[in-house]
């Protein structure tokens, strides 16, 4: 018996794609800081607008919003490298086209999905990724390096490590995050998971948007911990925490995750704090008046994401004068924003998006008896 | 089951939602070491409102919100069980079965045979299931299969408020574990409203209901498809077809008594239902239906089920997978024409 | 499958196990980015050695001893096969695969329908199966039903040596994820060795083998039962009965061709298997039969299978719930009687 | 909305079951400490008995040796009161003879399973308290306060958590051991089941004999912590050490999580450091002498607890003179012992569980079609 370690480690990971520096926060340019408060802008507009549409009756399935929770999606993905992967779940829509938006909004080159399949997802066109077989958030595409949930809340986890196992034993050095709320850390996935991860040192980065809810249940219902980063120290991995309203403060928190992971160092868990602004589901807008007391609601929603990176912004003088007073979305819910509180870009790319999926056919009826097996030739 | 609009009073017609609802307060009531266990089924009373007010009226000790674990779930509710409790135990979708399907197959299903009757476990697992309604592949299934093949479970599917009421409060009391399948798109579905009686009843598990009498052909099914059968034989009676329509409510035990008798008077049988076909329970009648009636059969059992594919999300897709009334209409011809 | 002693050399023969061992370590060698995952398959070279000396061969990257986490095992293989890998995934008895039930039917299952084709997942999950061996309910199962019933997994379960080497190099280099079941009690079975070719080879999944010919009845089964039907044959044969042994290999997909046949020549047919009635293999073979080879029928098809009861330890009690030669000509007899 | 808090908690719990005082085991008495050293030698005696019984090819089923570990049973179970419930595991057989052993060896009336039940079991009669339906450790009792495990590990701690719920919903402050090998800590329902009692406070209390090795498999590849202890940190729950070849300090540690538990602050994991003596299995001793260093297994069998314990009592001056030279089966294996190196009574005992279960009758086959329902009239 030579050896009882039989850690998946090949050869040292080798540092191909290093075409995002990784760098903290204060050293980002101004052009790039400013470019994190569109993308705020970006994901905020499209759950606005999928809030509104599905408010008419133009969409079917169910719309979980990310309203209040958007630094948390811009801030974690801004640093990534075109090769790292991601797994976005429920209410993480905006993450399918933020992934590698730093390529150029419209690059057709970019690794990412573009806005024009995202929209025919959630329209329930061909030209989803997955031909509209599985509903929204249910969306993936191997190219893009965007792994595919199924419902069950974490179980994208273990199909993270390995995505990244399989990188490592070829000799790359690309890392994942893997997006999940606070309440889907109950799930014994999510155990086993982070165990095997932790103890191959897979660059595995578990985000946890912690909005204090799970469904109607509170997060003391949940697990029993002051403050749920502490969960790591459970399987010895590091567990940041993140001021979830700061894209800023998310961005740093998750870059330190993924240096420590990119150095062969292994998984760890970022706790973002940050509150679910509406219902869990737009089906449960009026019930979640229930079960939330309202100035719980109310100091949840105090800290608009949008409003601190404005705040920063300014302070740092990269926003200022008429600049600074433009564009107000913040704070208001989506019946009382209109156009005019988003950049025009903003308005514009998601029209187009909306546009391309409206045009697009749905799937033949024929599709739903396609795809079950692989055919050998 | 009428549709028919009466003269009483409309308070009294309660939908399958509300009938369900009423079965497990009045049990809480009535059964003081009665427990809940579900996610979101207290503060929240459930994503669909089958136990609403329920932690209200009994507290939150007998109404627990537990966290998101399925197998935690089953588990403990196996323990207090085994410890005297009477279990609700809620799945949010009866999807997410899968994830405490170890402690269902293996923990609960066979406590008391392991245990020579030592332990007994009442349990009961329910939670909304069936397709139709966009649900995709992961709010969609009907996995009753699995379970059916898991000795030591029940596994009951009502599709009328009536029976819905009436098997949840024998499956509470019947001492073994049972797997109840509730059909979301009848929870709320106005055509089904009926009167419930005001007294305690019970509709005993391992009992098939007759919806529709006829001579041609036997339609066996359970759950969304009943109604489906129904419309069927509705469109083949202008036709001059007749076909009986057997609800059999309880898959384990099965009512093949009901079943046979059927089709010594139709000699032809359509089985229907939504989960896909290979070693679904439509496989399961056929087989048994050879078994115990093959010299009463003018014409091969059929099977209209799902296709052997998940749920597809796009409407066109979901329709053309699932059974649907002019997929068993021409079922029923073929076999009657056989 | 001969049993005869031949003048060959002994060493030529290889039991069921050694030709699973080659076909992993052939596979291994021909394919680079094939990996292995499991619980104790690499230091121990697995619970019943199937794997063994494979990690001194291949290293610890690509043959992983993982934690004892059935759902990380499953769900790992599918982000590594998502991401181009083989993967050989081991349940150190299948009987565990319920702790990995979700990751199974949900993830992996679907994962090529869900993207319209642009992932398919290499990937073979084996284990020991299979009862007769005093294994008790947690170490005898047949559990193959449940994932014939999730549309998207191929299922096989050989029975020779030569079908055990043929199959797995099938299997992994099929494209879709596999449920492989090993029968445990034939790993070292000695009369059942064989000589295996020495040139690589696969036997194609989805075809079924004729294991005896004959004409007044059709054996359906597969794994240990086949030699149940082989034996029972035999012993019909000294009372002028012959029957037809079909192993099917692969249950998903099927070979119904070879069947059908089958019964248009004997018009009789018992299928048999080891897992519970209800909602098992079994049933599903009969509802196959009733709607394809009707009209070949002189006798309803039988199933002799397991009672629906879990394996119980105590052998008397193992043996009655259990199908048995004896079970078997019993039914042959009924069905060429009636 | 009254409360967001749903926490299972009834009345205060009535301590209407005090026989056991919570003693730590410095005041222990003479008579208790010398108890502990004939248990140690019980459990001993029984694992010895059944290996030779198995080498016979008397027994059916797989032999999961308990040697060297004795003191993590004898020590976590000498406090419990009647009323307090457990659950063993494959290598734990002794467990069941020993729950509640101290109300006497051979008193009917103690809670617990007698002797004859489990020679039963293990020879496969109908004196099972499971009838021989299932296999070797997989037997319980309700009203000896045993739980029934299946094979699939770590399963059994839900239900455990909720039997003590059920009691604690009634009024009662019983606690319950569940006991775990290392390896198993790594299910997904360990977690969902230790979250869910920290959330709840139940007492529920995870020993967890850390043997080193799960079967082939070093810990090393099964956690990544230097304590396995430390995973309570990840749930907010005391995580103890305990020295596994020291039955006082099990005692104690146990002790400590049992008084912790009993006055309603919930879950606790004991992490009791030990070392596997023999293969996995019976079938395994062999296999087991190729993947262990044989340096690694002699260290770890260097403290037996039999010896450690002796050592003890000699310095407490329990065992003095020709008491003390008495009675040496420590450091020997199986196939050394005789039964002169066991206290006669041990011998006495444990043979007459045996012939009891050597005369009792096989189950009747047809008793394999029966109890798969509870029969309703
Ligand atoms: C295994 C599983 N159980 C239950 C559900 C139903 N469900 C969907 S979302 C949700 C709440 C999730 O809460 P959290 O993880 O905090 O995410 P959030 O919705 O707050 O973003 C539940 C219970 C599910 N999808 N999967
Ligand atoms: C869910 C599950 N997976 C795999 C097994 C097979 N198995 C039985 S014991 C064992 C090793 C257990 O190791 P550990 O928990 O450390 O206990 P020990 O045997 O060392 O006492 C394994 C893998 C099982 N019983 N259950
Ligand atoms: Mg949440
Ligand atoms: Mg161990």
């Amino acid at each position: 018996m030579s050896s009882t370690s039989g850690s998946a480690t090949a050869d040292k990971p080798k540092s191909e794609d290093s075409s995002v520096p990784q760098r903290p926060s204060e050293a980002l340019s101004k052009d790039e800081c400013l470019e994190l408060f569109r993308l705020l802008y970006l994901a905020r507009y499209f759950d606005v607008r999928l809030i509104k549409e599905k408010k008419r009756g133009r969409l079917r399935g169910t719309l979980y919003s990310s309203h209040n929770q958007e630094a948390v999606l811009v801030g974690s993905l801004f640093g990534l490298q075109a090769n790292d992967w991601i797994s976005p779940i429920h209410r993480d829509m905006p993450a399918f086209f933020l992934k590698d938006i730093r390529a150029g909004w419209r690059n057709p080159e970019r690794k990412g999905m573009s806005i024009e399949e995202v929209c025919c997802q959630v329209w329930g066109k061909v030209g989803s990724p997955g031909r509209a077989r599985d509903n929204w958030s249910h969306i993936g595409k191997r190219d893009a390096k965007i792994i595919h949930s199924t419902s069950m809340l974490a179980g994208t986890i273990p199909v993270a490590a390995g995505v990244v196992l399989a990188d490592k034993l070829n000799g790359g050095n690309s890392v994942v995050l893997t997006f999940n709320g606070e309440g889907s850390t109950a799930q014994g996935i999510f155990h086993e998971a982070i165990n095997f991860a932790a103890v191959h040192k897979l660059p595995v980065i578990t985000i946890v948007e912690n909005n204090q809810w799970a469904y109607g249940t509170p997060t003391e219902l949940e697990y029993s911990l002051p403050d749920f980063a502490r969960r790591a120290d459970g399987y010895g991995i590091p567990g940041l925490i993140a001021d979830g309203q700061d894209v800023f403060d998310v961005y740093d928190k998750v870059m330190q995750a993924v240096e420590y992971a990119r150095a062969g160092n292994g998984p760890s868990i970022v706790e973002c704090k940050t509150f679910r602004a509406y219902g869990h589901g737009d089906h449960d807008d009026d019930r979640a008046v229930r079960y939330r007391e309202p100035d719980q609601v109310e100091k949840g929603r105090e800290r608009d994401p949008i409003a601190v990176c404005r705040k920063k912004l300014i302070e740092k003088g990269y926003l200022k004068g008429e600049a600074a007073k433009k564009f107000f979305a913040e704070g208001k819910n989506a019946a009382e924003v209109t156009d005019e509180d988003f950049p025009p870009e903003v308005v514009e790319y998601l029209k187009e998006g909306i546009e391309f999926a409206l045009k697009s056919p749905v799937p033949d009826e024929a599709e739903g008896a396609m795809w079950v097996f692989k055919e050998n030739a | 089951m009428s549709a028919t609009v009466t003269e009483a009073p409309i308070a009294l017609k309660k939908n399958y939602l509300s009938a369900l609802k009423e079965a497990l307060f009045e049990e809480m009531a009535g059964n003081a070491d009665m427990i809940c266990m579900g996610e979101d089924i207290g503060l929240l009373g459930g994503a669909f409102g089958v136990t609403e007010g329920l932690q209200k009226e009994f507290g939150a000790h007998r109404v627990m919100d537990m966290p998101i674990s399925e197998a935690a779930i089953i588990g403990a509710s196996v323990g207090a069980a085994l410890n005297g409790k009477t279990v609700m135990a809620e799945m949010q979708f009866i999807d997410f079965i899968s994830c405490g399907f170890d402690q269902i197959v293996n923990m609960m299903a066979t406590y008391h045979y392991r245990t020579a009757g030592e332990v007994n476990l009442p349990i009961v697992v329910r939670g909304p299931a069936g397709a139709y309604g966009g649900g995709a592949l992961y709010h969609s299934q009907m996995n009753e299969a699995w379970f059916c093949h898991s000795p030591g479970l029940k596994v009951v599917c009502p599709s009328t408020p009536y029976d819905a009421k009436g098997m949840m409060k024998a499956a509470l009391r019947d001492g073994n574990p049972v797997l109840f399948y509730e059909i979301k798109e009848l929870y709320r579905k106005r055509e089904i409203e009926e009167e419930l009686p005001v007294d305690d009843y019970i509709v005993p598990l391992g009992k098939a209901a007759i919806r529709r009498e006829g001579k041609d052909v036997t339609f066996v099914s359970y759950g969304q498809n009943v109604y489906h059968c129904l419309e069927a034989a509705t469109q083949l009676a202008e036709e001059g077809i007749t076909a009986e329509v057997i609800d059999i409510r309880s898959l384990v035990p099965l009512d093949e008594e009901t079943i046979v008798n059927s089709i010594a008077k139709t000699n032809r049988v359509v089985v229907v239902n939504e989960a896909p076909m290979t070693c679904g329970f439509a496989g399961e009648l056929v087989a048994r239906i050879s078994d115990s009636a093959f010299e009463y059969l003018d014409a091969p059992p059929v099977r209209v089920t799902r296709m052997d594919t998940p749920v597809p999300w796009a409407k066109p897709l979901e329709t053309y997978v699932l059974p649907s009334v002019d997929k068993i209409v021409t079922a029923a011809k073929r076999v009657v024409k056989f």
